[in-house]
This record gives C-alpha cells, structure tokens and sequence, in this order.
C-alpha cells in the first residue's frame, strides 16, 4: 500500500520550484514573466506579500468583497450538503476549501467573459449572478441546468469529464471570428487532464491561438485517485509541450488567483492565445455526498491543508490591518444566514416539473414522433387520475 | 436553372450557397480546406471563403465536434467533415453526450445547429473503415436527427436544409455514389427534409431504403418488372426520426415489405421498421417484414464486399421470399 | 455453499473467484483500486491482490479499453470497470473499431478476451449521464458479446464465465439492483453465459426483459395473476447474441409478446426482438410485438425517471393492449 | 493563402536548436542525456559525424546490411505503387522518404520486442521478417492483416490513427507484469499526436513507467495539413509536458534513427520508462495513390528533400569510403529486382479469399446465429451455381 503520509504536502505549496514554462521563442505566446515560485500574493497567515510578476492593485472593498463572496459561498455550499443530508438533494458536490480558487477566477472574468464549468463551480457560478437555487435544481434532479448560460455567461455544468474544454476553445475560436475581445475561462480539475478531449482542447488552442484559458483546480483527488496516478510532473508543465504557457498559482489565494488568471484573460483577450493556469488547493470534503474519502486518504492530511484555508487568511489580513471591522463580519454573517435561508426555503418549497416536460426540448420544434409518444403518455398518465399515482 | 450534377458536385454548390446565404456557416474537417476533402465535396471553398470559415482542422474527430459545440454556442452553424464513416468514433462521446443533449440539457436556450457529414457505405474496394454504416447509432440517440440523400438533388437541397435546421443533424452521403449524376433544379422548390418519398409505385411488395440502397432497390423494381412484378420503393430519406407515414400507406397497400441497408441487420434501421410497421399494419401484412443487410460480421476486407453487401439479387431474393410467405 | 447476497457483492465473490482461478486476470478502473469501486463492487480487491491486478487507472476510459488491448495482446485478461454507463463513450472508439474487431482482423490469431463492466440503467436518482442503458450501441457491433444479468447467482457465475469467456464482452450490471439479495450456491453449476431463462411459466403472454427490468416483469407478471393472466417472463441474459430459441417456442404457444427495456424504444433491444420474432413466429401472432421502454427523450433529471422508466403498470398496460388486439 | 515558400525547411534539419527536455528532477526517467541539437551521425552528403550521447559502433557488414534493407524496402514501395497504377492493388500508401526512419527504428529492436504500426511502416515489417506479400494482401482487400502477429513481433497495421498508440502501451504494462527484459514501439505520424488517444497513451506510458517507446515520423504532413496545424512548437517537446524525454533525430539517417531508438528501447527495458522520439522526415510521394500532393504542396519542397535522401547518403558513405564495392551494389540491385518480381507475381497469382470468409473468426467460435447467416448465405449463393455470379 502506497505510503499517504510520505507525501510532501507542504513543499508543494511553499517551496517547489515552479516556473512559467516559455514555448520554444517565436512559438505560442509567452506572454506570462517567468516567475520562480507557486504565485503567491496572500500567505496563509494573512501576510500580503509581493510577486514581482503579478502585482495587484485591490481596494479595500474589493477585498472586502472577495472576502463576503468567500463566506458566502462557503455557506451555501454548507447549505446545500445539509440539505442533501436531509433528503432534500440527490447529491451534492461540494467546493469546500476551493472557495478561493473559484472566487478569485470568477472575479478575473469580465461580464462579456464566458465560463465553462465542470459541476463542481458554485462558487464561479456566484461571481456570474447565477442564483443558488438554479444550481441546487440539478442536484435536486429537477432539471439537468437551470440557468440561462447566455445571459449569465456562465455555460451550463458539464458532467462528462473534460467535454467542456473542447466547447470552451470552440466558443473562443468563435469570439476570434467576432473580433470580439472576450475571452472563454475553462474549468476542470486534476483527474481531467488524462481524458483525451481535455488534451485536444489544448491542442486546438495552440493550433488556433484561441483565446482561452484552461483553469485547473488541482485538488490533488479524482475521487480517490491521487494526482500522481494522472501526472508524474506538475500539470502545469503539460502546457508548454503544446506550445503556450503554463503557471502555477496558490489555489487557497484568492488574490493570487484574481491577478494570474487577469493576466491570463488579457492576454488571451490581446490575442496572445492560450494559458494554462494550475490551481493548487484541495478538496477539503467528500468528492461528493455520496463518496466517503476515509477509504482513501489519511485525516491528517486535511489537518495540514486547514491551516490554508482559503477564508480564515483573507479574514486575518482584513483583521490585521483594519481593513475591515467587527461590523463588516457580522454584516457578513448576516448575510450568510439570509442566503441560507434562501436556499432552504427555495429548495424545499422547489416544485417538481410535470412529466411532460422530458418530452420539450428535446428538439427545437418537437417532432410528429414525439408528440405522439407524448400524447401515449399523457392518455397513460389520464388512466392514473384520481388512483394512487 | 437547371444542371447536370453528380452528387459530389451538388453537395459542393450547397455547401457554397449555405454559405453565401449565411456568413455564420463554418466548415471545419481534416484535409477540406486547401485540398478540398479526400471526395472533393469542398473542393474550392477554402479558396473562395478563407480559412476562417473552411478550417483545415487538427487530426482531432473530438476536437471537430467539441469545438463545434462552443462555436454552436456563440452563434455560428458549423460543418462538419467526418473523412469516413469508420472515423467518427473518437467523436462518439462528443456527439451523444454533448449535441445531442445541449438543447434538451439548457431547455432550448442553446441550439445546436450541427451538421455532421459522413460518407458513409461500402463497395469502393477500400481498406478498413472506410465502409461503415453507422447511422443507427444515431438514430437510437435522442437529440439527434439523421438523413440520408440518395441523388444529386436531395443532395443539394438537403445539405442546405440540414444546414439552416435548428437542430444537429447526421447528414449521411452515400461515398459510392458520388460520382452518379442527375439532373438539378437549383430554383426549385426542395421537398421537406424529414419526409420520405416514394420514388417508384407499385402493387406487390414494398421497398425502404436510404443512401447508396436507393439505387440498388430501384435496380430490383426493373428486374422485378421485367417479371411481372410490381415493386413500389421508397427512399426514406429521414432515418431519424422516421417518416413512415407513406410506407404505412404503402405497406397496407401491398401487404408486403422490404427493407435494405448495408448496415449489419441486427439492431439497424430495419428492426426499427419492422417493428413499427408489424405493429402499425398488423391486419394487413401477408408476410413479416423482411430485412436484407449486411451480415452481422465486421465489414470484410473489400474482396468480399461485393458478397456482404446487399445487391439487386439479394433484394429480388428477398422479395421472392416475401411473396411465398 | 449457499449464501444470501447481493448482486453487488456477488460480483464481488465472483471477481475474486476469477483472480484467484487466473492469473492472467488485472481489473482496471477509476477508483476500482482503495476506493472499492463507487459501488464497492471491487471492495477490497487491490488489498489481497495488489496494484498490478487491480489498476487504478487515470481517468481516461479511451486509455483504459486501449490498455486493455494492449494486455490482451500479450496473454491478460483485463477486465474493466466504467463508473457509470453515461461515461463508456470516450471509449467507444477503443471497443467499436479494436476490441470488437481484433479478432477477425488477426484471423483468430489475437484474442480479445476483454470484459467491460458497465453498471446501467436508472432509477437511483442521479445526475445527468448516470442512468443510460447504452446496450443497443454494443448489440450493433459485430464481434461484441453482450450480456447483463439480473440477479446475484447470475451476477455470481456470470462475471466469472464472462471473464473466461474468449470472446469481449460488455457486462451490464443492473445498478439500481446492487443491493437485492438472493440466496447463492457457489458450488452449483451454472447456466451458460449466453443463455435465456424462462423465469415464470404462463400462458397468455411472454414478456422478456433482461437486467433491472427483469425484476419489473416479475412483479408485472404477480399483479397480472392476480388478475387471472398468466404471464410467461423470460430473462434474456444474453443481448448479443440473443438466444430466441426459448423466446419463440413461448410466443408460439402464447401468441402473445411484450419486450421490457429501459432504453429509448426507437431501435432499442425491442426493435430486433420484434423483427425476429415477428418473422420467426409471423402466424402463431395474435398481436404484434408491443415495446416499453424508455421515451425517445434524453433521459430525463431524476424527479421525472419515474415517469420515464418503465415500471410494473407500463408493462400491464401493454400486456393489456397485446391481449386486445 | 499561407505562404508556402516561407517555411524553414533547412533550419529545421540543420540548424535548429533541438535538445532534449529534461522532466523536473526525479520525475520520469531523465536517461537520454542533454543534447544540443537534432541528433544526426550521418550527413546528408554522406559524411560520418560524431554525437556525443549517441556514438554507435557498426561493422562494415552492418553498414552495408542497413544499405540492403533501404534499397530492398523502396524498391517493395515502387513495385506495389506500380501494381496499384495497374489495378492490382485497391490503395497502397507508400514509405518513400522513410526508409531510413523505419529501417533504423525497426533494426534497434530485439527479436523479443514488439512493434505497433500504423499502416506505412513496410520497412519495419521488412525488418521483422514479415513476408511483403502479407502486406500487400492487406492493400488489395484480400485481408484486413495477413500476418502473425505474435510470431513475427510486429502487430498488425492500425488504420485509424493513433489508436495502436494505446495497445503498445498495454502491451508494455503486460511486459512490466512478466518482468519480461523487452519493451514496445508504437508508431505514429504527426498529425496523429493531434489524436486525443495518442496523448492518453503517453499519459499512461508516464504514469505507469510503462516501457513503451513512441516513435513519431514526422513527415510534415498529415495527408494535405501541414504539421504546424497540429503543433506550433516541436513535436518532440510535447513529452517533456507528460514527464518524460523527448528527442528529435534526423529521420533520414539511419545511423542515428538507429541509435536513439536503441537507447530509448535499452531504457524503457531497463525500467527508465518512456521516450518519445521525434524522426524528422519527409513524406516523398503521396499520401496514398488516392491522394494528389500538387494540390497542397510545392515541387520546390521536394526537390529540396530530394538533397537529403535517406539512401543517397548511406551509398555515398559506402562507396567513399571503400566499405562497399561494385559487385556489392550490383548484388543489392539484383535482389531488389528479385524482390520485385517474387512481389508482382506473387500480388497477381494472390486467389481472392473464399466469401464464408467474413463469418470465420468474429468470434473465438462462431456463434449459432452466424452459423445461420453462413447456412443461408451458402444456400443463397448455391441458388447461382452455373449462373453468371
Ligand atoms: C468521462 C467521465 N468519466 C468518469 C466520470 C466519473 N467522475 C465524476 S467526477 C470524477 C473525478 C474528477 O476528478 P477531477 O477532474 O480531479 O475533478 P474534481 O472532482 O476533483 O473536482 C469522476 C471519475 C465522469 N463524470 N466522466
Ligand atoms: C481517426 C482517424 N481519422 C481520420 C483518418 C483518415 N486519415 C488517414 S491517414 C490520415 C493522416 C495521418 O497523418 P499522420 O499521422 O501524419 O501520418 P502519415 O500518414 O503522414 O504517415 C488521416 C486523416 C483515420 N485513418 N483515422
Ligand atoms: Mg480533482
Ligand atoms: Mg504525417
């Protein structure tokens, strides 16, 4: 049995050499500074520090406000699992301990932006005016995604592992046709950089400079697999074998994560193609509610990566420097409670949809077969009428 | 006005007016742009339309459906070559799990005006993969829908239609016909795109086919002719979904019915018709429906195509068979 | 030794009664390692045998079918687990043009002895991808074997005659089911693989299922005694090939045929089925064929499964419709 | 219209600066050593250069057997254009160009080793013993493989791309669980490494350490698509991104094709894992006889390949320096026209196979219901015995 406790946590968030891997000169756009170090702007201690290559210029209620949608998001995510435990959800697949990396990519994002999420974005959702309650209608099994991915700018989740990488370089090859200067922000996570299309993707956006740019939560698991079962090297090195560039960022800062995936946005958006960004962070929870991770990892392992909450770093650089007061936390508190109680009620009092409602949509217009099997269905349904179904 | 075309050629001047009438039409394939596709359906657009909207595609069949999805998304209408049918599996998941269920997955707030092109069939003594029938994967796939043309008319109408459908559509080309000519009347007014047509009448039997089958199920009606045999043939055009409506009409007519297609028989198109048409027209079948495809083996090396493909004898055979019921 | 289990840990028991038996044999999955599998289908199998006989694989299902090619080549008999059904088409490629053809292109001289575990089918509340019955794609594809059972002992010897098997074969697991119990007998000698059974003898109508579905005849065929109707239930087992022989002689007494799956009915299991046995039985039919299976829809989110998976009254309700034909 | 002229073609043979990418310290296996340029032992003028990291010790007798193999495979490819010109043969898809590629790639192997092909590599069947014939038999649809596999160590042709890259790569994970001291090659062409499939295979080879060696000719085109469609930087840098070497050598010398997969096979035999070798080639004739090169690329890009012959070279080395004489040469000729003729005669006496061939071997044993499709199709076929059919 492989040794958990052997693995060196703490190096590869401090100390590992990690740089920006430069494409051969001429090729791709390497238009990241080469960096020597996991970017880094917030230390876990709530220490701001700099970054010669990711300066960030934040308000102090911008931060205030990165650190709201941070308990936000955290609580609605608390929410939901509590929900999901009550019967409520069918499942629930939680962000705990991503909060940053979701956050912090998500404010990167101009509205004119689009997301492509795996299904695990709430807390990109949140930044992209998605409401909760349309998120928690897929979990409750109500609808397969119940927000308007135009208006929001947010694509609906995708289930198939790695499918949306491909749809996101497609939609920045279509904003290249437009002219438009917009860029498409993908999301996946470790374990999908061994799908095969996620690889494509990355191919196509160099062959195309497409204006993308991949976003890897790196929290170590895909499910119960360790990252090294999918990558023997960071994955941020996988960029530059296709020729652009790729960087890795502290995933637990929400700071770092704003500026690198900004820089990231703007280049792609200059037409400079393509970035990979690595995330590094964790899954502080069950990969979903219905996984049991103390099968497969050791609790000491969670132990370590609390000491980097996202959150509680944010909080203390807030404290320290008064940035922020007794005030503004139990605002935010408040606030908190409110979303909570949104969720609950909009959740439970969440109807079903009508059976007929399998048979929209399947087509722009519904087809004479499918009305017909429409019609078998509601003559079979009528049948039932005022027995027990 | 009208013009002499092979199907080739008339799949090549739909492309072009698809995307004359709308500048959101984007081809994308391995080998179409500068080369003008291994068939030379494409054969000039590159030229005339750039690269932009003829794309010259990485060696990548996830990519070209994946990617067509995300420009599905932004607007666009893309085009897309498959090279040859035995190729589209790497584009397999993309195009279950992804085009066919978008529309149904966002309720209809995004399309997927898709096109996906295959040449698809045998008997052109290729190596393999070349010769796959693979539309019922398709057809068993809600969300899609798929048609096959079977002449140089509905190929120039149909690439078009199928081009302005809201829809993704599978749009097969029957690879061994290109090269047949027939007369086309681009001011015409094109029949439906999801409608069968009956393109020979008759009394005894009837017969359904699509694509390259069209051709050789005629072929069996003029032999049978020649015997005194009526034999009313239907192109079915729409493979999903399924117009059968005529061939109802048809079969209570006859009493009897055949179906032909190079695919493997078990779980192709004719067990669907089969199934539908016995239960549609119970009281008026004189025999069960009868199905002539390729056996249920992989398709042989193209020595033997000739033997496992179905051909005007095995039709007429069938039909006999029909008849004797 | 009789003991009472589950399917899911009669497939269990069986897996490790292959491991043991054969050397040869390496599972390969995602999450089949620690984990168990996420139905703990393979609990506690890489602690007795190791890393190298049960791979947690990178989550690739193209990587783990192309893999398994690659072991089969050189004398393994891997057997792969795909999470969920929803997730088997990145790997279609892999099975419909390799697997499914190695063995003919080599002439006999390559092997292909691969099993693919696929858990299918709805009814446990999922999220989208998570309840397909994907068989009618395999059942298509020449060279494939498909089989999927619908209870421990089948569960029990089926996994263990699969992977012995020297042909691939796609192993549905009826995943709603895991959890029913039956009583084993390990020293029993089995039913071939490849074999239906007649589970309930009656007289006026045979209704086949396989899998899940198999259960929901059963219960149909209770509440129709009830009724005073005598419902014959056949467990088909095998999918591809299907072995009618029973199925013909039941129908040939009855008259009478309802097939059950949950898959979208349009070229369907149903389809084959009704075709052949329409054709095998064309004069002892009093009725055609009737089908329930699922709508020709996406599957639906989960609120709405019940209304699209057939159950005990969809099944009566054709049951019904075949006697008042 | 892109510019064809203006690609660099001689910098890429000569000058560019090709090293091998070394993966982050103690991940994969950095056992090909640094290099500073594309590996080359043999001019193109036919001039012996040394390498540092790859110096090769071959005999006179060895020089000249390499010298037979090129010969003998052109002329096979140059007889099997010529029997599909004159319908003998439905397609054939021809090597030249390649001989060298191949012919060293296909010699560095041991009998116990097994290669995965694509479907051009005649010269490493050449080297593995399997009979022209049993190629050829493939290209005129007698058969979808006419060889064993097993015996003759070389796997049977793969047509869709890039999925024999996966099957090596099982095939060596078997090779790792006998403990067997072999490894596996797969081929690939460049536009192949574009093949989702074909990155999984190296994601595999890399996580398991398999002992697999993927040989890629990149001989700048895939069918009409040039290789900068499919990557804008090296292709032999894109391993580096999977955690393990890559190297480029000059494909069409076969001294060095030679000794770089030698040192890549001893590694992955010795447990260092995989490599990636990029040949560097040139795709003289057409795609396949289907397929017309005038469409899609200059003369000019010929007649500048034509300057660096894989052939051309090793004669020139040969007969400079005395390793070789007349009668060597004249002997090579003669065999190569015997070659030809044992070819053409044996393609044109090639019976056709019987039609109940398509139902053999779909299964181990064939199935009752074939056995029944059989039964019928003989009847059927009977019905025309003393027909026209
Ligand atoms: C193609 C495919 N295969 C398998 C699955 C089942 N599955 C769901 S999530 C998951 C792990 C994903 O890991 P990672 O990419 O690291 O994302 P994370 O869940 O950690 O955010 C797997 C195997 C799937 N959804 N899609
Ligand atoms: C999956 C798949 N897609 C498309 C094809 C059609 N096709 C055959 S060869 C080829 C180009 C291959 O290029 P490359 O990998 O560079 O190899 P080369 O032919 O140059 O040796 C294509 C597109 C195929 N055989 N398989
Ligand atoms: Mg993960
Ligand atoms: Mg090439």
């Amino acid at each position: 049995m492989r040794e958990l406790a052997s693995r060196p946590l703490s190096a590869a968030v401090s100390g590992m050499t990690t740089e920006v891997v430069d494409p051969v000169p001429g090729a791709g756009a390497p238009h990241l500074p080469r960096q020597t170090g996991l970017v880094q702007l917030l230390t876990p201690e709530g220490e701001r520090v700099e970054h010669p290559d990711y300066a960030i210029d934040v308000t102090a209620e911008e931060l205030r406000d990165l650190y709201r949608d941070l308990v936000l998001v955290r609580r609605w995510d608390v929410e939901a699992t509590a929900l999901q435990r009550q019967g409520e959800l069918g499942i629930w697949a939680s962000l705990l301990g991503q909060e940053a990396a979701q956050v912090g990519a998500g404010r990167a994002l101009r509205p004119d932006d689009t997301a492509f999420p795996t299904y695990r974005e709430h807390g990109v959702a949140w930044t992209r005016g998605v409401d909760p309650l349309h998120v928690i209608s897929l979990f409750r099994g109500v609808d397969n995604g119940g927000w308007d991915p135009v208006a929001t700018g947010f694509n609906l989740y995708t289930v198939v592992i790695g499918a949306q990488c491909l749809h996101a370089t497609g939609y920045a090859m279509g904003l290249q046709r437009d002219g438009a200067e917009s860029a498409a922000l993908a999301f996946l996570g470790d374990g999908a950089t061994s799908q095969g299309e996620v690889n494509e993707a990355m191919i196509w956006a160099a062959s195309f400079s497409a204006p993308v740019v991949f976003f890897c939560q790196n929290n170590q698991y895909a499910i119960s697999v360790p990252l090294e079962r999918q990558s023997r090297v960071p994955l941020y090195q996988r960029a530059a074998g296709f020729g652009f560039p790729g960087v890795r960022v502290d995933g637990n800062d929400v700071l770092a994560v704003l500026a690198v995936t900004r820089a990231a946005l703007a280049a792609a958006r200059e037409g400079q193609g393509p970035t990979f960004i690595e995330a590094f962070t964790y899954r502080m929870g069950a990969h979903t509610t219905s996984d049991d991770p103390t099968r497969y990892r050791l609790a000491s392992e969670l132990e370590e990566w609390k000491l980097r909450d996202p959150i509680a770093r944010v909080k203390a650089y807030l404290s320290r420097t008064g940035t922020a007061d007794a005030d503004f936390f139990a605002d935010v508190e408040a606030r908190a409670d409110e979303l909570a109680a949104h969720i609950r009620r909009g959740t439970t009092e969440m109807p079903d949809p009508p059976g007929t409602a399998m048979f929209d949509r399947v087509y722009a217009e519904q087809t004479p077969h499918l009305a017909a099997q429409q019609a078998q269905f509601e003559a079979y349904q009528a049948g039932f009428e005022g027995s027990h179904r | 006005m009208t013009q002499l075309l092979t199907i080739g050629k008339a799949l090549n001047l739909g492309l072009r007016r698809a995307m004359e009438d709308d500048a959101k039409v984007v081809l994308m394939g391995e080998d179409i742009g500068r080369l003008g596709g291994v068939f030379r359906i494409t054969d000039g657009l590159q030229k005339d339309f750039g690269e932009d909207r003829v794309v010259d595609t990485p060696l990548a069949e996830a990519g070209i459906l994946g990617t067509a999805v995300g420009l599905a998304m932004r607007g666009y209408r893309p085009v897309c070559e498959i090279q040859f049918d035995g190729f589209v599996f790497p584009a397999y998941n993309q195009i279950v799990t992804q085009v066919a269920k978008i529309h149904a997955r966002s309720r209809g707030r995004l399309a997927m005006p898709i096109v996906i092109r295959i040449p698809f069939g045998g008997g052109i003594g290729a190596v393999e993969h070349h010769s796959e029938s693979p539309e019922a994967y398709f057809a068993h796939t809600p969300g899609l829908k798929v048609v096959a043309v079977s002449n140089p008319v509905d190929a120039y109408w149909g690439i078009q239609q199928a081009i302005a459908h809201p829809d993704p559509v599978v749009f097969l080309e029957p690879k061994r016909r290109y090269w047949d000519k027939g007369e086309v009347d681009t001011d015409a007014t094109p029949d439906p795109l999801l409608a069968a047509r009956v393109v020979r009448a008759g009394d005894d039997v009837t017969v359904l086919a699509y694509g390259p089958m069209v051709k050789t199920a005629l072929q069996a009606a003029e032999a049978a002719a020649e015997e005194g045999r009526s034999l009313e043939v239907v192109d079915l055009r729409a493979i999903s979904p399924l117009d059968l409506d005529p061939v109802v009409e048809s079969v209570r007519r006859t009493g009897r019915c055949v179906v032909v297609h190079e695919a493997p028989v078990t779980l192709g198109l004719g067990a669907e018709i089969a199934a539908r048409i016995t239960e549609s027209c119970f009281h008026s079948l004189e025999a069960p429906v009868l199905r002539v495809g390729g056996y249920d083996t992989p398709y042989p090396p193209s020595k033997l195509e000739e033997e496992y493909l179905p051909d005007l004898d095995r039709v007429l055979d069938a039909v006999d068979r029909a008849m004797e019921f």
